[in-house]
């Protein structure tokens, strides 16, 4: 029996999901043995015609890491969708949009601007930015279009499973692997892990108090975390409760509180306005000019709370730009 | 599903338009006077008048109320509304749980009550009357509690035997009473109906007793018993009729052995039992402020200086015969040191002490100094009396109580006169506060709140038999005269007849229900439970079906949606305001208390606010989820209106603090989203403040 | 600071004994005595309850040697209001008595009681004004009232004024 | 109707016109007055040197009325208050023993009553505004009680202490309006006279500033203490709070006998201090 064939694909991303393919070590190994890479861009010189010359429904599983950014991200990724049995978004970008989802709060000129004319390292005087098409003495260039706003894999494509993680723990993607080739699947829709909030499994979750009561907001970055208790006792802002587990809480055991990278439990939409649900629950104050105090208190709440999911929210991105 | 819709008098008529497949599609006249045969799994939209009218007329139902009344009718809005406001019904209830019928059994109709006071002798007697079996369980060896302490119950100066005796009496004519002085619970399981309490007996020393009082007389040990003298082996004419050795102060040394007529016993084991009651009733009674804890009032440092208990004690038995004599109220009450709260009855107990001192000695002087002499009710005339007889009363908290030549001195200033003062005296009497026995309630499961079962000393909601098969009688839960110890034990009795008249109960009110496949126990919705429903059994989520009282604040604060409110859903509210809002609307969620009756306030005084204002009824402004307002501001909304019971009115104690975080915090992501912050507004609007609710959604739509 | 050790236990019975006094020991303090006085509303030297609750405590040098406890206009504003039912203006009225026997007159008062003493009424009746009445029609009046002298004599307060 | 008119100290002496003006109306009216001969002082002024001296003065004065068996009509309401007390005190057995050792005697009851109370419950409004000829509509007036004609209401149980209106009633039936203002009961500071001017002088300028505020066309008095602060001291409270008042203080009698057109030397208008002209030149009459 032939074996399956697989491809792996970037969009907007950092990398750090193929490093994650790679992090699987030696089990790599049993990975190549059981399938056939067909395209694998960061890897392997599969180019995009020997996709297109690939019969329908011909690869049996894509996994495509990074959100939809670009027009040819949205291009390679309809292709793939085409040519796959299955499409799984890899990872946080792919999944929820990711940390370039970010760019959600500005719009393709103000980002052009940062990027070529305002850095203090860009000497830019002519304000001269990436155009989709350029005369030159040699011809025409192309550029693929930059897309306003970046969007999560399931809302260009049809997806059929997620693996979700900045980037997907290796035990997670083997799990899936396995599950592939045993045809041991899930409904469709699922994501692959657990269904439960990070804090079921949380080493720390039993030193949690039965009434949390946050009266004041701290920052990671301004306290020296008790590596034995919950970060929201402590008043340290922690996006467990509403971030599935499975990851391993690689970034819990490094004393460093989760921001989501799992997205949200299964009912929740959307993760962000959930967990501030949540958290004004457990904010102890009554007075009305204190509770503005402590909401204002927290610094760059988009960048906390929609860390990686702010593609993939009810709003989905900045309004008016 | 069915849609139930009342003409109302012939001023609506439907268009015969299809609702979906599966949506049957009723008009009926005057639908209120109907009976409808609703099956338990049904689900029902009711269209008709507002919900606060019709949600008693359908108990059973999962339904979703439209209020076509006081919504589309009385405002003189559009019939194309009523079927919006229908349709979105429909959509909603379609993702709607199901409320579920909750039945407990009475399989115990025998009652436990903790505490042997006059309240606990009072429900026992009561109870018994009925026929009810009734265990009592007293901590000492003697029944009577505080009363069988005192002299005399004010304001009439009855002697407390007047009282007592024949409560004792009436209570052990009846044979359906168990009784166990000496005892304390242990632990308690179980829920109304089927309650196991295990109790521990401790040794009472005295096994057989001919009540001759020898021991007593060769007993060496002298013990100040509240200000009054006994021996370590005493009796108490209350019950039973046997000495008892108080073991604390018993040096062991067998004198009373050596002389007893009956049998004495120094090395009796005490007794574990466990019983099965259908309800318990706590009659836990008084604790007393520990005065001591008052350092500036020198108690147990300051000879003189003492409770007014003491005092009453050991001037009646007459071991004090003071000459001046100063009484500090409030001692360790209203103060944020101390108790937080005024105890009721202290400055009764003062007058009463200042009456009794006055009667016996004519020539003592007496000073009361207070703060506030809070005499409500008949206790004003002993006030008065105790005035004419030339007591002198003080305004202020005196500062402090120390020693000088001998004698106590207390400075205070006086506010009647703004003098500053100082009154020497022979005895200082502190009038303490009292605080509930938290210990009983802490076995019982029952979470306090600022020192007190939360629900129980509720003063709106009087006793409210919560949880449903726990009662409280007499001053367990806050400080209560005779009296009211009295009339209070009367209706625990009462509420417990009531109980064990039906072999089941059942409960239709939606509750929280957690979904154990997506509960993570990460505890974020353990504290935010107003009633102290939620707790941790077996290391899963509990809700306890008896204290949910479905405000749905903890299904909001749930970052899993794993704990659920049932009929408010938030997949079945996100499709009503996804199929209610459209492109201009404003999305009112509003608070069931509150606000939401404010519109049918306005619907009544025909207060005009736009159509285009989409009201949607929540049980408290504490149960919006910012997903439900973003979900309207993606479906195009102008703005979104959460309106809440004033800060501190809340129904739900905190819910709308919890309302007010959520609204800021949204506020600010919202501006950092490019949304006008002021596009959702947080409101404080009563049940009759139409006219604000309407300038704010008119000020809202420009 | 007060030491109430030098207070004087019998003040406030002593005030009992006097005619208008009796009730005294009825008030409670609540001061709308004092909220109601109009002397106090122009001059808060003078405050009723404070008098009365000194008097309460046996402070009986302080109050009697005050000045201002003949500011009373004995209006009755506060005996009308009185929730305990004092009249208290006859209540201050029994301290001023107290005080004139124990040598607190003030001149104004042996003033009038001198006029008294000698007319039987306040003002001197000259032939001036007889003529002025008689000339307008009024009837004559008597000039003095010498009957009030007996009444004087009887109550012997010439001695507690003169003291 | 008669009665036995006590006169008291100050207004035989010092306020005839008011006397005058007193005796004119009620005979307009057809009342009668007896004369007191030998009555003193009301008693009042050692009131609070020794109440009971002051009682038994009052007493004597009640004593001469019940021998002529006649009611009696006050003009000064300090005496009203005096020998009201005087008469409730006589139920008392031991005031009225020592009442008889002085040889008072009450051969017959008599009753005290303010000559505008008698006005009011004796004779009546609508027979005042019958006897009215000359309406006084074009004045804007103060009406003053006085302290000592409602309280303590213990001793009169006439009007309403808090809310009296009896008087308003009266000035209004002249034609008058009586002008709706704060502070109605205040004390005009009399009685604290004697004891600190500068204070009495602050009560009494508090109501006339008020008038001046109403711009009231005079304030009407039924007391002779009060015309005091008010008419005599006026100059003083004027001095002291730097301002003009010129406000004419008329006696009741003397509105009243306007309204009923009596000559203007029957009610003496030449003896008020501030002269009236304003407000008679108002009222059609000459000045």
């Amino acid at each position: 029996m032939a074996k399956p064939l697989v491809a792996f694909y970037w969009c907007a991303s950092c990398g750090g999901c193929e490093e994650a393919v790679v992090d699987l070590a030696e089990d790599i190994l049993k990975v190549v043995d059981a399938v056939d890479i067909r395209l694998w861009p960061v890897a392997m010189d599969f180019k995009r015609a020997d996709v297109e010359a690939m019969e329908d429904k011909s690869i049996a599983v894509s996994f495509i890491n990074g959100a939809v950014r670009t027009e040819e991200q949205e291009e390679m990724v309809k292709l793939l969708r085409k040519k796959s049995q299955l499409v799984i978004p890899f990872g946080a970008c792919a999944h929820l949009g990711g940390i370039p989802g970010l760019a959600n709060i500005a719009n393709k000129k103000e980002i052009f601007e940062t990027a070529y004319k305002l850095t203090r390292s860009t000497q830019n005087p002519k304000g001269i930015y990436p155009q989709t098409t350029t005369d030159t003495p040699y011809g025409k260039l192309t550029l693929p279009e930059f897309f306003d706003t970046v969007k999560t894999l399931d809302q260009t494509i049809e997806v059929d499973y997620y693996l979700p993680g900045c980037a997907p723990p290796p035990e997670l993607i083997m799990q899936a692997v396995t599950a592939i080739l045993e045809g041991k699947l899930p409904p469709k829709g699922s994501v692959l892990t657990v269904d439960k909030a990070l804090c079921e499994t949380c080493e720390r979750n039993k030193s949690k108090p039965d009434t949390l009561a946050i009266k004041d907001i701290k920052r990671i970055s301004h306290v020296i975390a008790d590596p034995e208790k919950c970060f929201l006792a402590e008043g340290i802002i922690c996006l467990g409760p509403a971030t599935r587990g499975g990851c391993g809480e690689r970034c819990i055991n490094a004393n460093m509180p989760c921001r989501g990278c799992f997205g949200p439990t299964k009912e929740v939409k959307d993760m962000g306005a959930k967990f501030l649900s949540s958290l004004a629950s457990i904010i102890d104050v009554d007075d009305e000019k204190e509770i503005e105090k402590i909401a204002e208190s927290v610094i760059d709440p988009i960048g906390l709370f929609y860390m990686y999911s702010l593609p993939s929210s009810i709003l989905k991105r900045k309004q008016g730009v | 599903m069915r849609v139930l819709v009342c003409t109302c008098k012939g001023k609506i008529q439907l268009p015969k338009k299809d609702l979906g497949p599966n949506v049957i599609l009723e008009q009926h006249d005057d639908l209120c006077k109907k009976k409808f045969q609703i099956k338990p799994d049904e689900k029902v939209v009711i269209a008709g008048c507002s919900p606060t009218v019709m949600e008693g007329l359908f108990p059973h139902a999962t339904a979703e109320y439209v209020n076509l009344h006081e919504h589309v009718v009385l405002p003189g809005h559009g019939i194309e509304k009523a079927w919006d406001l229908i349709t979105a019904a429909v959509a909603k209830l379609e993702h709607v749980t199901p409320v579920t019928t909750r039945v407990f059994p009475i399989k115990h109709k025998e009652v436990i009550v903790i505490g042997g006071g006059i309240a606990g002798i009072e429900v026992t007697s009561q109870l018994a009357r009925n026929g009810i079996t009734v265990t009592m369980i007293e901590q000492k060896p003697f029944l009577g509690g505080t009363v069988a302490q005192l002299d005399r119950l004010y304001p009439e100066g009855t002697p407390y035997g007047h009282t007592l005796m024949p409560q004792i009496g009436n209570m052990l004519q009846n044979d359906t009473s168990r009784i166990y002085t000496n005892a304390e619970v242990t632990g308690v399981t179980g829920t109304v109906g089927n309650y196991t309490v295990s109790l521990h007996t401790h040794p009472r020393g005295v096994i057989e007793c001919t009540n001759c009082g020898k021991c007593a007389d060769v007993c060496p040990v002298e013990v100040d018993d509240a200000g009054k003298m006994r021996k370590a082996i005493y009796y108490e004419p209350t019950y039973p009729d046997i000495y008892a050795i108080d073991f604390d102060t018993c040096t062991r040394c067998g004198e009373c052995v050596k002389v007893c007529e009956g049998k004495i016993s120094l090395d009796e084991k005490g007794i574990d039992k466990e019983i099965q009651a259908g309800a318990i009733v706590v009659a836990t009674g008084l604790a007393w402020y520990d005065v001591a804890r008052v350092e500036e009032y020198g108690y147990k440092r300051l000879d003189g200086v003492m409770t007014t208990l003491e005092f009453e004690r050991a001037v009646t038995s007459g071991r004090l015969n003071p000459k001046k004599i100063v009484f500090i109220y409030c001692a360790g009450s209203r103060d944020s040191k101390h108790l937080l709260y005024c105890s009721k009855i202290c400055c009764f107990l003062g007058l009463k002490e200042a009456k009794l001192v006055v009667d016996r000695f004519p020539d003592v002087q007496v000073y009361i100094a207070a703060m506030d002499m809070r005499s409500s009710g008949t206790f004003e005339y002993l006030y008065n009396t105790l005035r004419e007889r030339g007591v002198s009363f003080i305004k202020g908290k005196p500062s402090e109580v120390f020693q000088r030549n001998g004698n106590l001195v207390v400075r205070t200033e006086d506010l009647y006169t703004n003098e500053l003062l100082e009154i020497e005296a022979d005895t200082v009497v502190l009038s303490s506060g009292f605080t509930p026995d938290t210990q009983t309630f802490n076995k019982l499961g029952v979470r306090l709140e600022h020192d007190f079962p939360i629900l129980f000393e509720n003063a709106s909601l009087g006793n409210m038999e919560l949880p449903r098969g726990i009662f409280t009688a007499g001053a367990a839960t806050f400080p209560a005269g005779v009296r009211d110890a009295l009339i209070d034990a009367r209706k625990a009795a009462f509420s417990v007849v009531n109980l064990f008249h039906q072999d089941k109960i059942e409960m239709q009110q939606p509750n929280a229900v957690v979904n154990e496949d997506l509960c993570s126990v990460c505890r974020m919705c353990i504290g935010t439970c107003p009633y102290g429903a939620i707790s941790i059994v077996e290391d899963k989520i509990h809700v306890d079906e008896t204290l949910c009282m479905g405000c749905g604040i903890c299904a909001i604060t749930c970052p899993s949606y794993a704990s659920q409110l049932e009929g408010f859903n938030p997949a079945a509210l996100s499709s009503h305001i996804r199929a209610l809002v459209r492109q201009g609307d404003i999305l009112a969620l509003l608070c069931k208390w509150s606000a939401y009756n404010a519109t049918d306030r306005a619907a009544y005084d025909r207060v005009a606010y736009p159509q285009n204002v989409r009201i949607i009824r929540v049980p408290c402004s504490g149960a919006v989820d910012i997903s439900h307002v973003m979900d309207a501001l993606q479906n195009g909304a102008k703005g979104v209106l959460i309106g809440g019971c004033y800060p501190n009115a809340c129904h739900y104690a905190r819910g709308n603090f919890r309302a007010k975080a959520r609204e800021q915090i949204l506020r600010i992501n919202l501006d950092l989203l490019g949304f006008n912050k002021n596009s959702v507004r947080l409101e404080w609007i009563g049940k009759d403040e139409a006219r604000k609710f309407a300038s704010i959604v008119k000020e809202m739509n420009k | 600071m007060i030491d109430l050790k030098n207070a004087d236990v019998n003040f406030k019975w002593e005030i009992i004994k006097h005619e208008g006094g009796e009730q005294l020991l009825k008030c409670f303090g609540c001061s709308d005595c004092a909220a109601s006085c109009p002397v106090r509303y122009f001059d808060e030297r003078y405050n009723p309850r404070k008098i009365i609750r000194l008097t309460l405590l046996g402070l009986k040098e302080q109050v009697l040697s005050s000045p201002f406890l003949w500011f009373c206009a004995h209006c009755h504003a506060c005996t009308e209001r009185c929730p305990q039912g004092i009249p208290v203006a006859e209540l201050i009225n029994a301290i001023k008595n107290y005080a004139v026997e124990n040598g607190f007159c003030p001149e104004g008062y042996k003033v009038q009681f001198d006029l008294l003493k000698k007319l039987g009424r306040l003002y001197e009746v000259e032939d001036f004004d007889l003529k002025k009445r008689q000339k307008l029609g009024l009837p004559p009046i008597d000039k003095t009232i010498p009957e009030v002298v007996k009444i004087l004599e009887y109550t012997g307060i010439e001695k507690v004024v003169k003291r | 109707m008669k009665y036995a008119l006590f006169l008291g100290c100050t207004v035989p002496v010092r306020a005839q016109h008011y006397e005058l003006s007193a005796r004119n109306t009620a005979h307009a009216l057809g009342i009668e007055f007896e004369e007191m001969s030998g009555a003193s002082c009301c008693g009042f002024p050692m009131k609070a040197v020794d109440a009971e001296t002051s009682l038994l003065i009052a007493a004597r004065n009640i004593s001469i009325a019940s021998a002529l068996n006649l009611n009696i009509i006050t003009l000064c309401n300090s005496c009203t208050a005096m020998l009201s007390d005087a008469q409730l005190e006589l139920q008392n057995n031991s005031f009225y023993r020592k009442c008889k050792e002085l040889g008072f005697a009450f051969p017959h009851d008599v009753t005290v009553k303010h000559y505008v109370r008698m006005l009011y419950e004796d004779i009546g409004i609508a027979k005042i505004k019958a006897a009215v000829k000359k309406p006084l509509s074009a004045l804007n007036v103060i009406a003053h009680y006085g302290c000592h004609y409602m309280r303590p209401s213990y001793l009169y149980g006439f009007d309403d202490p808090e809310v009296p209106h009896t008087f308003d009633e009266l000035v209004t039936a002249t034609g008058a309006t009586s002008v709706k203002y704060p502070d109605k009961k205040m004390c005009c500071g009399g009685s604290v006279l004697g004891v600190d001017e500068a204070l009495a002088v602050t009560m009494a300028n508090h109501k006339l500033q008020i008038a001046k505020t109403e711009a009231a066309d005079a304030l009407i008095s039924i007391c002779p203490f009060c015309t005091v602060m008010y008419e005599d001291n006026q100059r003083k409270a004027e001095e002291k709070f730097e301002t003009q008042y010129n406000l004419p203080v008329l006696y009741y009698p003397q509105l009243l006998g306007l309204s009923f057109g009596l000559d203007k030397n029957a009610v003496g208008f030449r003896f008020n201090r501030v002269r009236p002209t304003a407000l008679l030149a108002k009222v059609g009459g000459e000045s």
